[in-house]
């Protein structure tokens, strides 16, 4: 298993050269002149020049590019123009808010999925299976930013169930310490049960909005994997061999449909980090996706490099842990490598 | 109750084992609401320890016999049947009668044996999924079955190979552990659906062997689905041979491939390569089944036979004796 | 007869139906003829009819400006869908030129083709279309480029997977027993096969690239208002949600999820139609 | 007499992690123009590489195919072979039918691909007509597409192919492996008819021992990349000498059930020994000089024999059924 893990992480860094070869053709074709924007808006040409010789943007294409590696290495991911801070520390106070939006969204997605697709499989065209072509449709059809919009409008606007849309929690309460950044979790630990319950209710429209597009194409994934593995042979054999239905059912059925399920969960994760950007930016929430968004707007393209980095990092460390529970599952991947 | 009337009280004692352990009449299965049924009115006996191949090319309905008689046809399919008896215990109509004895009294071995495995996990836990549903055993003990399993389907190194996932077997390999899984249960009745199709001949008869062999040895009934007549002659003591879903001819194995009453039969006989000596013996057989979402002829080789008559198409023949010792759905037999 | 045939369920979503058709020749028309037939003229401002509700005058009620929000909302079927349209186009074009170059030469071409593919995908590809959208600046083509971008690998996928398949076919290899050369091969013999797979796929696609655009322009990349366009609307109309003014969001977003929805039924319909085994 | 035919030394190797697959090695055999010669093997026998190669599909590394006894056409590549004047003189017929012919073109455009071409003037309608006649295929089928035709009507139209460019060798790589007994019959007699009525030489592959009794006159036994056997059919079938061959003939159905059995299953033919006989490991007959010499194939009374123990093989044949054939 650690084999496996290992051969992963070595495939994982092609991608990572590609994805820093791409961030830094986005960076070089921005507009403008990236040396003004690192020196600053009071900088005069020669801080400008001055600058440009500090980051290697006088040099050839390739020493540009050795210049930005070494650092991204340092951890040097310039200063953002609007806050006037370095960006690794604005992304350091802000990715949590991300994460905890994204992997609530990301878990509440694969088990309504995945029980949305098995009971489906279980009754093709009976009332679960409905319901699932239904939430389907819907995460198909609409728009991320508008279906976010319709739930404000109304579970706030006329219904007043939710708090109001803007960020974590409201002024009124005070956040707890920052242990792990998550603050649900943080809360939990600190005994604070009100607060829990208080950022359970601001987290409920920004997560049912993102988890809600991941349901879909999971719940489809699953019903067809199922669907596929209780009428495949091996099933046929363990029927025939009198085993028990909840045993094949499980056992063989899910447990072989279980692969596609999770090839899924990678595109869908990769699509909620995306999707996030368009629900933080909805429901003012304090993430990375919604800083960036006023960083490009104001012509502030540090954060926009950096954005995309982390983005991509997090993308392939949640492939990695796909492939690894796949290898487990799928003893014909194990093998493979 | 006194010493007299114990003597002329039979004992209680287990059917004579010339009663037949399988006996299925009129059974007749359609599908997606056709009139016309797909297999239609068949009839056939297994005896203990007997083996009798069912004979037919694609489409001619012996698959879905199969699984008809262990209860698992997949499609949504309305099944007919005046009777089919297991050892005394009527399970036409009765799924539970049938879950209550598949994996036990009957075991079901299928073609393309590595698709038929399950992918995820090793063929000794299939197989030991298989022991625990029928013994009660502790780790070690379910360990040491699953192992005497595979070695009784001389799988060599069974130790190691119990640890094996199905992609990692041969064919051959992969059709004895299902082999093996079916045996768990020590049936009485196996149904085997063209266990060697897409094997190699020798791996075939190294299969058919063993299989052989091992219901010789408990006495075990087969039936034996297979679409080539020759495998037929070598392995099964009677032979069935459907056509289009009629059973047109049944008899002694080596009577039917020798001297085939049924126009069909004969006609299938001589496509035989084996029982060519050039290439002009053979013989094809013209035209193909009849389309059964439209009306057919009584007798559905009619229009394909250079015997029929008007009588063939207007009346369904049923299996009457021919002799020497077999029976023929024909009303012009061959002679 | 063997063991039954591995069946296609049917998929999980709105059947395609002739209504699919209908629906995406009515939004063609608008956006040929939508500007010309609208009631108001979508930019101008009137100041005298602000924020008002939905009424007989102005369908779906006018705008902060006093903009007639139908008028806007018709008028912007145009621009979305060309950018759908244009993006679509430009990503099939290349991503099929690319995706059969690497799955019928295999070897070097396959790997670099393959391994550039990966590393577009490596993104999530919403972020990566924001990144390319940003830095490319305000206008259309900067949207269109983004959004083809992120779409290339579909396409470049698809064909490479769907060529590779069929270069050892049976005859693929017969044509290559009469002596008939690469090109031909692949152009004559195999890509008639991989059209109606990519004519679906590239149907099905449009209404993803109209959420894809809309999204950017909702985030404010590309489009700039006061150019009617859908995205652009519903981030208009948000900012009164809080007051009550729901037409403004709704309407842009009902006509957004309608499009989509057509094009998805409109790709069904195809697929059920270029099966080839249907005929 | 010089052969149509003359394939020496072949061999093919597929790099597989780390080693290589000796799918062909060192096989060689003489075809005479009008003849015809059985290729006999089971699954990784290299069958259908040799089938492959022969119809200049593929490369070999080493060895030649000598057409006429004139030409060497292994030199070529099969790259440039498709300009090689030779191509149309050599025709494959595909195993599967229906997936050597395309579902995008009708059935007389797929017959028509045989002379390079998938445009249907009037002069190529008329060959393809007559092909179709031929090989008994209905005018009224050339219109339909692939998949609306029998599995005996699409091999029909494979061959239809095959012929249409007037090949004077036709390999045929298992063509009725998927049809069932009663059509196989009736292609195996077109087949037949066909040989006889243009003079066709042909390279019959198959698994099938009795097919090719019926079918060829000579016969090559492959296992393993390697030629186990070679000679007539009548001879070899009636008498094998290679405990192969015999383990072959002992298993094929219909003649009552053969006892001759190799033990286990085919080996791995990947980084296989060079230095012992390949079935050493299941056969019975194996001794000391069988795990430590790779037996050659040499004469043995009017056939070829790659077995050490040729004579004991062939004196050992009892009267068991399936033992020994006609």
């Amino acid at each position: 298993m650690t084999r496996v893990i290992g051969f992963r992480l070595l495939a994982a860094i092609p991608n990572l050269v590609g994805i820093i070869v791409i961030a830094f053709i986005v960076t070089r074709i921005l507009p403008g002149d990236a040396a003004a924007y690192y020196a600053g808006p009071t900088a005069t040409a020669a801080t400008i020049e001055e600058t440009r010789q500090r980051l290697g943007l006088d040099g050839t294409v390739v020493e540009q590019f050795l210049a930005y590696v070494g650092q991204l290495v340092r951890g040097d991911l310039g200063d953002s123009l609007s806050s006037g801070q370095p960006v690794i520390e604005d992304f350091a106070r802000r990715l949590p808010a991300s994460l905890e939006l994204t992997l609530y969204a990301l878990i509440i997605a694969i088990a309504g999925g995945i029980l949305l697709g098995v009971g489906a499989a279980l009754r093709p065209r009976g009332v679960v299976d409905r319901i699932a072509s239904v939430v389907s449709a819907v995460g198909q059809a609409v728009p991320t930013f508008f279906l976010g919009l319709i739930l404000i409008f109304v579970f706030y606007y006329i219904l007043n169930w939710a708090p109001e849309p803007l960020g974590r929690l409201s002024f009124m309460y005070r956040p707890p310490q920052p242990i792990s950044g998550f603050w649900t979790i943080d809360a939990l630990l600190q005994g604070r049960f009100d607060l829990f319950g208080e950022l359970v209710r601001q987290l409920a429209l920004p997560v049912i909005t993102l988890a809600w597009f991941g349901i879909g194409p999971i719940a489809r994934v699953t019903r067809s994997a199922m669907l596929d593995a209780l009428s495949s042979d091996f099933v046929r054999t363990a029927r025939a061999a009198g085993l028990r239905r909840r045993t094949i059912l499980w056992r063989y059925g899910f447990r072989n449909a279980v692969i596609p399920v999770l090839h899924t969960t990678g595109m869908v994760f990769s699509f909620m980090l995306g999707a996030n950007v368009l629900v933080e930016d909805v429901f003012g929430w304090p993430g990375i996706g919604a800083y960036t968004v006023d960083a490009v707007l104001v012509a502030d393209y540090a954060p926009v490099q950096a954005y995309i980095l982390v983005m991509a990092a997090l993308y392939i460390v949640v492939n990695l842990a796909i492939d690894v529970v796949t290898a487990l599952v799928d003893p014909r991947v194990r093998y493979d490598s | 109750m006194n010493a007299l009337t114990a003597i002329i009280e039979p004992p209680p004692s287990p059917l004579p084992d010339s009663a037949p352990l399988l006996a299925v009449r009129g059974l007749s299965i359609f599908f997606g609401g056709r009139i016309v049924p797909t297999v239609q009115d068949v009839s056939f006996d297994i005896a203990r320890g007997e083996t009798l191949a069912l004979v037919g090319e694609s489409g001619s309905g012996k698959s879905i016999i199969a699984h008809t008689i262990a209860g698992i046809l997949a499609s949504a399919a309305t099944v007919s049947a005046t009777t089919i008896s297991f050892n005394g215990i009527e399970l036409a109509g009765k799924p539970a009668a049938v879950e209550a004895l598949r994996g036990r009294r009957i075991g079901m071995v299928f073609q393309n044996a590595r698709a038929a495995l399950s992918p995820t996990l090793s063929v000794g836990a299939q197989i030991g999924d298989v022991i625990a549903r029928h013994r009660r055993l502790r780790r070690t003990a379910l360990r040491a079955a699953i192992v005497q399993a595979l070695a009784s389907v001389k799988i060599p190194d069974p130790e190691r190979r119990a640890k094996a996932y199905p992609h990692e077997l041969s064919g051959g390999m992969c059709q004895r552990v299902m082999l093996a899984l079916a045996m768990a249960g020590e049936p009485d009745l196996l149904i085997a659906d063209e266990p060697t199709t897409g094997l190699d001949n020798t791996t075939q008869a190294a299969i058919l062997d063993l299989l052989a062999a091992e219901a010789g040895r408990r006495r075990m009934a087969t039936l034996f689905i297979t679409h080539d007549l020759g495998l037929a002659r070598d392995y099964a003591d009677r032979v069935a041979v459907l056509h289009a879903g009629q059973l047109v001819e049944e008899g002694r194995a080596a009577t039917v491939f020798d001297a085939p009453r049924h126009p069909y039969s004969a006609k299938l006989v001589r496509a035989v390569p084996a029982k060519a000596a050039t290439v002009a013996d053979l013989g094809g057989i013209p035209g193909k089944f009849p389309d059964l979402s439209g009306p057919v002829p009584a007798c559905r080789f009619a229009d394909r036979c250079d015997r029929a008559v008007d009588r063939c198409r207007v009346e369904v023949p049923r299996l009457e004796p021919v002799p020497p010792d077999g029976m023929a759905a024909c009303w012009r037999p061959l002679g | 007869m063997g063991a039954p045939a591995r069946r296609r369920w049917p998929r999980l979503r709105i059947r395609g139906g002739a209504w699919s058709v209908w629906l995406v020749g009515l939004f063609v028309f608008l956006a040929v003829f939508g500007p010309t037939i609208v009631p108001y003229d979508p930019v101008a401002t009137n100041t005298r009819v602000r924020l008002e509700a939905p009424s007989w005058a102005h369908l779906f009620g006018t705008d902060d400006v006093g903009r007639d929000v139908f008028s806007r909302v018709i008028a912007a079927t145009r621009l979305d869908l060309m950018i759908a349209l244009g993006a679509v186009l430009l990503s099939l074009g290349i991503g099929t030129a690319l995706g059969a170059a690497a799955g019928w030469a295999g070897g070097w071409t396959d790997r670099i083709v393959s391994r550039t593919i990966d590393t577009i995908m490596g993104f999530p590809l919403f972020v990566l279309a924001v990144g390319i959208a940003a830095g490319m600046g305000n206008s259309v083509w900067s949207v269109v480029i983004a959004t083809s971008v992120v779409n290339l690998p579909l396409y470049a996928r698809t064909t490479r997977s769907e060529v590779n398949r069929r270069r050892t076919s049976g005859y693929v290899q017969a044509a290559r027993l009469s002596g008939i050369g690469s090109f031909t091969i692949v152009a004559r013999h195999i890509l008639p096969n991989v059209t109606p797979i990519l004519a679906v796929q590239a149907s099905l696609n449009i209404g993803w690239a109209i959420l894809n655009a809309a999204g950017l322009s909702f985030l404010g990349l590309g489009i700039r208002p006061p150019t009617p366009e859908w995205g652009i609307l519903v981030s208009d109309g948000a900012e009164f949600l809080f007051s009550g003014e729901w037409w403004m969001f709704v309407f842009p977003g009902a006509m957004l999820v309608l499009a989509v929805l057509a094009f998805g039924g409109f790709g069904d319909w195809l697929r059920d139609r270029l099966d080839p085994k249907r005929a | 007499m010089t052969a149509l035919l003359e394939v020496v030394g072949l061999s093919r190797r597929f790099p597989v992690g780390g080693g290589a697959l000796h799918a062909l090695d060192d096989v060689g055999f003489r075809l005479h123009a009008g003849g015809s010669i059985g290729i006999i093997g089971e699954s990784g026998s290299g069958k259908s590489t040799l089938a492959t190669i022969l119809a200049r599909l593929d490369d070999p590394q080493e060895g030649g195919i000598v057409l006429d006894g004139s030409r060497d056409i292994a030199g070529v590549s099969a790259r440039a072979f498709g300009k090689d004047p030779a191509r149309r003189a050599i025709q494959l017929v595909f195993q599967t039918a229906g997936d050597a012919l395309n579902p995008a073109f009708t059935v007389a455009q797929n017959i028509a691909i045989g002379l390079g071409t998938l445009r249907l003037d009037a002069a190529t309608l008329e060959r393809v007509r007559k092909v179709a006649t031929e090989v008994d295929l209905g005018h009224d089928l050339l219109d339909r597409r692939p998949h609306q035709l029998s599995g005996g009507q699409q091999a029909r139209v494979g061959i239809a192919r095959a012929l249409i460019s007037k090949p004077r060798l036709l390999i045929l790589d298992e063509p009725t492996a998927a049809l069932d007994v009663s059509v196989q019959a009736t292609i195996l007699r077109l087949i037949d008819r066909l040989r006889r009525e243009r003079g066709l030489t042909l390279a019959f592959v198959s698994h099938d021992l009795e097919v090719v009794r019926l079918m060829c006159d000579s016969v090559l036994v492959l296992y393993l990349g390697r030629v186990v056997e070679i000679g007539a059919v009548a001879d070899i079938l009636a008498a094998p000498s290679h405990p192969y061959t015999r383990a072959l003939v002992a298993a094929s159905p219909g003649d009552g059930r053969g006892t001759f059995r190799l033990a286990g299953d085919t080996a791995s033919p990947i980084g296989a020994s060079r230095t012992q006989c390949l079935l050493s490991t299941r056969c019975p007959f194996a001794d000391e000089r069988c795990r430590s010499e790779r037996p050659a194939l040499h004469g043995k009374d009017g056939r070829l024999v790659a077995c050490h123990h040729a004579d004991a093989v062939a004196a050992s044949l009892d009267d068991a059924p399936g033992n020994a054939v006609r």
